[in-house]
């Protein structure tokens, strides 16, 4: 099993017209056994921008806890909101310093520029490597599935309530086949004047 | 720094409250040869007096005006070593930043870390305030940005100003000529216009030097581009 | 041999040689670096300058002989300034000695190290993995030189021709190149006296042949 | 009273456990080995790549003439592209000794086949598929023959070119390169053919000749003297060894 | 292979590992395999690249074998022994056909192919097999195993080795999971082969393994017909 | 302004706090997961006082494809770009690293970079790491001295070379350029030939894939002709899979309404008085 693997988890980030989607499963386990099924693995860094670590659960509340840090500190001395190009960035580069002790997680950046509101997604392996496509990124154990599911449904420029239906099936249907991740799904829709965040009903199993 | 550190401060309160070091350094600035900058519209001109005491001297090889990254650049008045020293600083920290962010550092960010060594200086043991004032201007925020450093680590954001001799009516001609809507260009000559007023001497393309800098970042002027600005002044 | 080109150090298989005659040195090598049975490079020059008159001839891991080779030219220049000299051959053979012997468990490096100085005329001072150094008239290595022993021993004769010399050295070489699958390729000459080095190349398909049944 | 699994278990890993699959993550977790691979084989002298590919008209298969003895190149003639009868020419790559015994079986085959003179002759895809079988078999007993056969010929008139690897993989197509061929020729052959589709005798030869042209730059084990054999309507031919053309000007680039 | 190399921890990703020539009798050749099946259809798609390793052994191999007019197999992983497992499979059924005078149906095949696999319980055939067919009562029908004979029916079932990635595409569009106040009107055969291509299609994008093209059977009472259809190539 | 606590900026290179931590998971057998790697074909060949960079944009984890249209073609210099195959972190760092020493350094010297400078940096930082920062690159540029061209390897050793392939697809771009290779060739033939070799990597490897980009260096100036050719595009689908609104079933919704306020940026100047 790989320490990936350990604590299980799902995530996926999509884009649409003006408007970007992150969502996430609940599950906390310790490899089989699931433990709970409330456990946040997506937190606000700012108004229009949230960053989903999925992968070892203590890694991904020690590396939240660090780049919120960061974050702040950077506001502070800038006197304006973090976009999210340089959020990924300054993940990015967190990451690259452990690169022989790397934290186990790879982490999605979903948001809006807060000047420019134009859609940003990205996600990173473990050691901060960007990658930025314009459909969607996935992360987590069940990413095989959530690639399959993703690369069939989504579709350019899709308004927020189609957004949000494509993303819920998509992480649905993926966690579904994957035994490790699920037992319910929380869903954040960012648009440019507000972020619709939504429990969704799964299987419990 | 020195390799082994006195633990003691040469910079202390006088009994009237006053860094005296830091005092004597802005002597040192004001006995320094004169630089002005302002800042247009659409961009920023700094300009310094830049005097060789013999004719021997290769023009254009050592530079007062140096760029720090593609949209900042510096010029100072005081000391030209200290100011090596604080121009190779920036350039470091503008690189540092962007290695993190990715993205060019805000002039403001710049002067702030600037100043902040600067400050450094003025309370550590077995080191001297930097007997520099330094004018950094920048575009960023598609926006022009102009500020001054003091050796004491204040920075100021200004419209227009001079330092280094006779700053005062330095400043009294720009306060003059200044105004809001004044082009990059215009403010280049106004710019020469200050440096003559106190320039003794004929004041020539060999010894003036201006950098710009505007939306497509930094430049130092060639000199023949400096004799055109100078064709043209009355 | 799957993928080896994708995971196997970048080495030089290598055939190398120096051989001393009267006047000054010949030294030679072959061109071929090899990421496992993957020629990575068919035309890679072993022959390293260190100083004018001194030259290395590198065999082993390329990245081990390559940063050995720049720290010891950094070395003997700083040297030379403070002779105001050339550094002598055995000087320079004492700095790579150092690197070599120093760092024997991370390196794999077997060097040669010819050149001429106004002392002691043409040296040539051969330094295997494991970092010891000793001074050869003749001196093969690399992978392909086990199959040239007997043909050196045979027909190396002191005090030869600056001609005579590179003939012989040209034909070890492409012996032990058409023998060795880790060498091949051109062979290329340097021959060092105290004019400096003259060097030329013998293309891959000017290599004298021999029996071959 | 069960000390020793019984034969027919012999070469399967201990009764209850589960055999490793190799590369997957659950196998690297405990050793890999088990004592059942004491007599697993691993090349002694081996030969390097087979290029073959079909042309309008027939077939054509080269080789170099070079037995490795691991790095050390050395027995010089050991040609390894054969003629097997009118309509099936065989290229083989790999360990040397084994392409020896599997000739000689093929050889005795023929001679069997001869004496039964029932006017059939073998064809090329039964041979590809009898060698399939011998190549399985071998490798399930976990004592393979390390080598890849290229069989080519005329199938009722139509060419025909298939390989076999050690393991038994069997497969057919218009070009078929082994061991470093693969990674190397092949791209560039499939280039060529997607150009012009069915390409007559002479460009075939072109192109199998600039091809070991390129792995002799290339390949460490390979050698500048190979033989090609071919095959179409007017008969089997084997022509060689032949000497590779060599350019080696890019030598005067390096400083 | 140095004494100080071995006290580090080994980084198995980081660096060279040591080659040990073990001789392993299996090998991944890649390919995926759909079947869905209707209430008197049944398709089934694979793709025709054979693989190893990172290199292509050819783009247009068949993986779907014809066992009767009403029964296709579908295999991918290990082709050399999905060759000896088909020929068995073939031979056998023969034999069968031979015994009984009567075809194999399509059940009885499949619990056939069940024990022919686990009978190698120990040294297993490395294939995910597909075995689809019309049973009977001429109703479709996807058996699908693992490596070891266990066998399952379903209606829809995908495998090899973007198994994956295309799975849960098939539990939503054909399985309706998860979708609340949405009617599911029978499957056509029209559908069930577009769902097939567009599955491939994503598989292609993200799995390296499967691509080139994909042979398509579909089979119903009045035979079995073939369609292929063209993948990317990279 | 900085103290350890908070480091403004993060002091220079790796740390190593997570290692104990991460053998004692690796020690629990634990797999150590694999960074993305990009399979790779990238080239570069030497034309008439002139460099053309090649590269595809897949980049791999094992056997699943991450990044379907990654940047390889990294920027150094504005006359100097390196391609990078191996771990695509790595690559992508290094790059960065030396890229931004080099522009310090032509601030000092007031003068354009040179090639072998960046060759040499890249060279001692990879050989100081041992091979374990898996960064295989080819660095290509123009400078005063002429075209130049190299290849870095990840434990350190580098070739100068008139043209050169990296990568898992790099065999099969070998093989094109030894058959049709010819010294000082035009800038459009040089194209089509890293063209054709970059194709073959992207058809025959399975580990390099989708677009062809390409960079020409020339004294004048730099052209990134970024997606030069889209090799390969994804299958038009045959239904959509446009899900109706309400399928999926909600347990709860919270909204967040967020205004948006136009900041004023004010900066009053700090005086000491």
């Amino acid at each position: 099993m790989s320490i990936l693997t350990y604590n299980g988890g799902a995530m996926l980030a999509m884009k649409g017209d003006g408007c970007v989607s992150i969502a996430a499963d609940k599950r906390y386990g310790i490899q089989m056994q699931t433990v709970g099924t409330n456990f946040q693995k997506i937190f606000e860094m700012g108004p229009h921008l949230y960053v989903g670590l999925p992968g070892l659960a203590t890694d991904t509340q020690t590396v939240m806890e660090k780049i919120r840090f960061r974050k702040n500190l950077y506001e502070l001395r800038e006197n304006r909101k973090i976009s999210p190009k340089v959020m990924a960035s300054m993940l990015s580069n967190m990451l690259y310093e452990k690169r022989f002790g790397p934290f186990f997680v790879e982490p999605i950046v979903a948001g809006l520029d807060p000047v420019t509101y134009e859609p940003f997604i990205c996600n990173m392996d473990l050691i901060g490597c960007i990658n930025k496509p314009d459909e969607f990124v996935v992360g987590g154990t069940a990413s095989a599935q959530l690639y399959g599911m993703c690369e069939s449904v989504w579709e350019p420029n899709l308004g927020p309530d189609d957004l949000f239906e494509t993303t819920s099936q998509a992480l649905m249907n993926a966690f579904d086949r994957d035994a490790i991740s699920g037992w319910g799904a929380v869903v954040y829709i960012i648009e440019k004047d507000k972020v619709t965040i939504k429990d969704l009903k799964t299987r419990m199993d | 720094m020195a390799t082994e550190r006195y633990s003691f401060s040469l910079t202390t309160f006088s009994p009237s409250g006053k860094l005296v070091q830091i005092e004597y350094a802005l002597a040192a600035v004001a006995a320094g040869a004169p630089s002005v900058g302002i800042k247009a519209s659409n961009g920023i001109v700094i300009a310094t007096e830049n005097k060789h005491k013999s004719i021997l001297y290769e023009e254009h090889s050592v530079h007062k005006v140096e760029m720090v990254t593609d949209h900042i650049g510096m010029v100072y008045s005081g000391m030209g070593p200290d100011y090596r020293l604080l121009v190779k600083q920036a350039r470091k920290m503008a690189q540092q930043y962007y290695l993190v962010y990715r993205e060019p550092i805000p002039t403001v960010q710049l002067v702030q870390r600037v100043a902040a060594v600067m400050q450094e200086y003025t309370q550590s043991g077995g080191v001297r305030p930097f007997g520099v004032s330094l004018l950094i201007c920048g575009w960023d925020n598609n926006r022009p940005y102009l500020f001054q450093c003091d050796p004491s680590g204040a920075y100021f954001a200004w419209k227009a100003t001079a330092m280094g001799k006779n700053y005062i009516n330095g400043k009294q001609f720009l306060e003059k000529r200044f105004s809001e809507d004044l082009e990059l260009d215009d403010a280049v000559h106004t710019a020469i216009l200050t440096l003559k007023e106190s320039f003794e001497g004929q004041l020539t393309a060999d010894n003036i030097e201006v950098g710009i800098c505007d939306q497509n970042g930094f430049r130092r002027l060639e000199p023949s581009h400096v004799k055109d600005y100078l064709a043209n002044i009355p | 041999m799957d993928s080896d080109w994708m995971n196997a150090p970048h080495s030089t298989g290598t055939s190398i040689m120096a051989a001393e005659f009267n006047g000054g040195v010949v030294i030679g090598a072959d061109t071929r670096t090899t990421t496992g049975a993957y020629i990575a490079n068919r035309v890679t020059d072993k022959l390293t300058k260190v100083t004018d008159h001194i030259y290395c001839c590198r065999s082993g891991s390329a990245a081990d002989t390559q940063a050995i080779a720049d720290i010891v030219s950094y070395h003997l220049g700083f040297h030379g300034m403070e002779l105001g000299e050339e550094p002598l051959v055995e000087t320079s053979a004492a700095v790579f000695q150092e690197l070599c012997y120093n760092y024997r468990d991370s390196l794999m490096a077997g060097i040669l190290v010819a050149g001429w100085d106004k002392r002691k005329g043409g040296q040539i001072y051969s330094i295997p993995i494991g970092g010891m150094c000793v001074r050869q008239n003749v001196s093969i290595g690399g992978s392909g030189s086990s199959y040239v022993y007997g043909y050196v021993d045979a027909n190396y004769k002191p005090g030869m021709s600056k001609e005579a010399c590179v003939d012989f050295v040209t034909k070890t070489l492409a012996l032990a190149m058409s023998r060795d699958g880790s060498s091949g390729g051109c062979i290329r000459i340097g021959v060092i006296t105290k004019d400096g080095i003259e060097r030329k190349v013998i293309l891959g398909s000017a290599v004298p042949k021999f029996y071959e049944d | 009273m069960f000390q020793e699994a019984p034969s027919f278990w012999q070469n399967g890993p201990a009764p209850g456990s589960f055999y490793n699959f190799p590369n997957t993550t659950f196998n690297q977790l405990q050793n890999s080995a088990s004592d059942a691979f004491k007599h697993s084989q691993s090349p002694v002298t081996t030969a390097t790549s087979i290029v073959a590919l079909v042309y309008d008209a027939g077939v054509i298969i080269a080789g170099d003439i070079l037995g490795s003895y691991g790095s050390l190149a050395r027995y010089r003639n050991c040609s390894r592209v054969l003629k097997v009868n009118n309509n099936i020419i065989l290229g083989a790559g790999g360990d040397y000794g084994d392409f020896q015994y599997v000739k000689a079986l093929l050889n005795q085959k023929i001679i069997d086949e001869e004496c039964l003179d029932d006017g059939l002759k073998l064809k090329p895809k039964s041979l590809h598929c009898w060698l399939t079988r011998i190549m399985y078999n071998r490798r399930s007993k976990f004592d393979p023959f390390w080598n890849n056969f290229v069989v080519g010929g005329l199938q009722d008139g139509v060419p025909f070119l298939g390989t076999v690897d050690k393991l038994g993989t069997a497969y057919e197509d218009k070009i078929i390169c082994t061991g470093y061929g693969a990674h190397i020729v092949t791209p560039m052959i499939r280039a060529a053919l997607d150009k012009n589709p069915n390409i007559n005798k002479a460009e075939a030869k072109a192109l199998v000749l600039k091809a070991m042209e390129v792995l002799y730059y290339r390949d460490a084990r390979s050698y500048p003297k190979f033989e090609i054999a071919t095959l179409d309507q007017d008969g089997v031919e084997i022509a060689g060894p032949i000497d590779v053309s060599q350019n080696w000007e890019i030598a005067h680039f390096v400083r | 292979m140095h004494s100080v190399m071995d006290s580090r921890p080994f980084f198995e990703d980081y660096s060279v590992k040591p080659m040990q020539r073990q001789f392993s009798p299996y090998a991944d050749n890649g390919g995926s395999i759909i079947a869905i099946s209707g209430n008197d259809f049944v398709v089934i798609g694979a793709d025709t690249r054979l693989s190893s390793g990172y290199s292509i052994y050819t783009r247009d191999q068949n993986k779907l074998f014809k066992l009767s007019d009403t029964t296709v197999l579908g295999c991918s992983g290990c082709w050399c022994d999905t060759l000896s497992l088909t020929r068995i499979l073939n031979a056998r059924m023969q034999m069968y056909e031979q015994e009984h005078n009567k075809k194999m149906s399509t059940p009885a095949c499949a619990q056939m192919l069940s024990t022919m696999l686990y009978y190698k319980r120990f040294f297993p055939y490395y294939i995910s097999n597909i075995l689809v067919g019309l049973d009977s009562e001429g109703k479709g029908c996807v058996y699908s195993y693992d490596p070891i004979g266990h066998t399952e029916r379903s209606s829809y079932r995908a495998g090899g080795s973007a198994g994956a990635l295309l799975q849960p595409l098939l539990d939503n569009q054909v399985g309706m999971k998860n979708m609340q106040n949405v009617q599911n009107e029978p499957l056509t055969i029209e559908r069930a082969v577009g769902i097939l291509k567009d599955t491939f299609i994503s598989a292609a994008e993200r799995d390296i393994y499967t691509g080139d093209s994909i042979k398509i059977n579909v089979i119903t009472k009045d035979g079995i017909k073939e369609d292929t259809f063209e993948l990317r190539k990279d | 302004m900085t103290s350890i606590l908070c480091p403004e900026i993060p002091n220079a290179g790796f740390s190593f706090e997570n290692c104990k931590r991460n053998t004692l998971l690796q020690s629990k057998g634990l797999s150590l997961p694999k960074a993305t790697k990009t399979g790779t074909t990238i080239v570069g060949i030497q034309i008439k006082d002139g460099i053309v960079l090649g590269a595809d944009t897949r980049a791999t984890e094992d056997t699943t494809v991450a990044d379907k249209n990654c940047e390889k073609i990294h920027y150094i210099a504005p006359n100097i770009y390196c391609c990078g195959a191996g771990t695509a972190a790595d690559t992508e760092m290094s790059t960065q690293m030396i890229s931004s020493q080099l522009a310090l350094h032509s601030l000092y010297t007031n003068r354009q970079v040179r090639v072998c400078t960046a060759n040499m940096m890249l060279k001692q930082y990879l050989f100081r790491y041992q091979g374990y920062i898996g960064a295989a690159l080819i660095l290509g540029g123009v400078d005063s001295t002429g075209p130049h061209l190299y290849q870095i390897y990840p434990h350190g050793s580098t070739d100068k070379l008139p043209f050169t392939t990296m990568g898992s697809g790099s065999l099969a771009a070998m093989a094109v350029f030894e058959s049709r290779w010819k010294p000082d060739m035009e800038e459009t033939e040089g194209i089509q030939l890293v063209r054709d070799a970059i194709a073959a990597g992207i058809f025959n490897d399975l580990g390099s894939g989708s677009n062809v980009d390409i960079c020409v260096i020339r004294k004048s100036g730099v052209d990134y002709k970024r997606t030069y050719e889209e090799a390969n595009k994804k299958g038009t689908r045959q239904n959509s899979y446009r899900y109706p609104r309400g399928a999926t079933a909600v347990l709860s919704t919270k909204i967040q309404n967020i205004e948006i306020e136009t900041t004023v940026q004010h900066i009053e100047p700090m005086d000491t008085a």
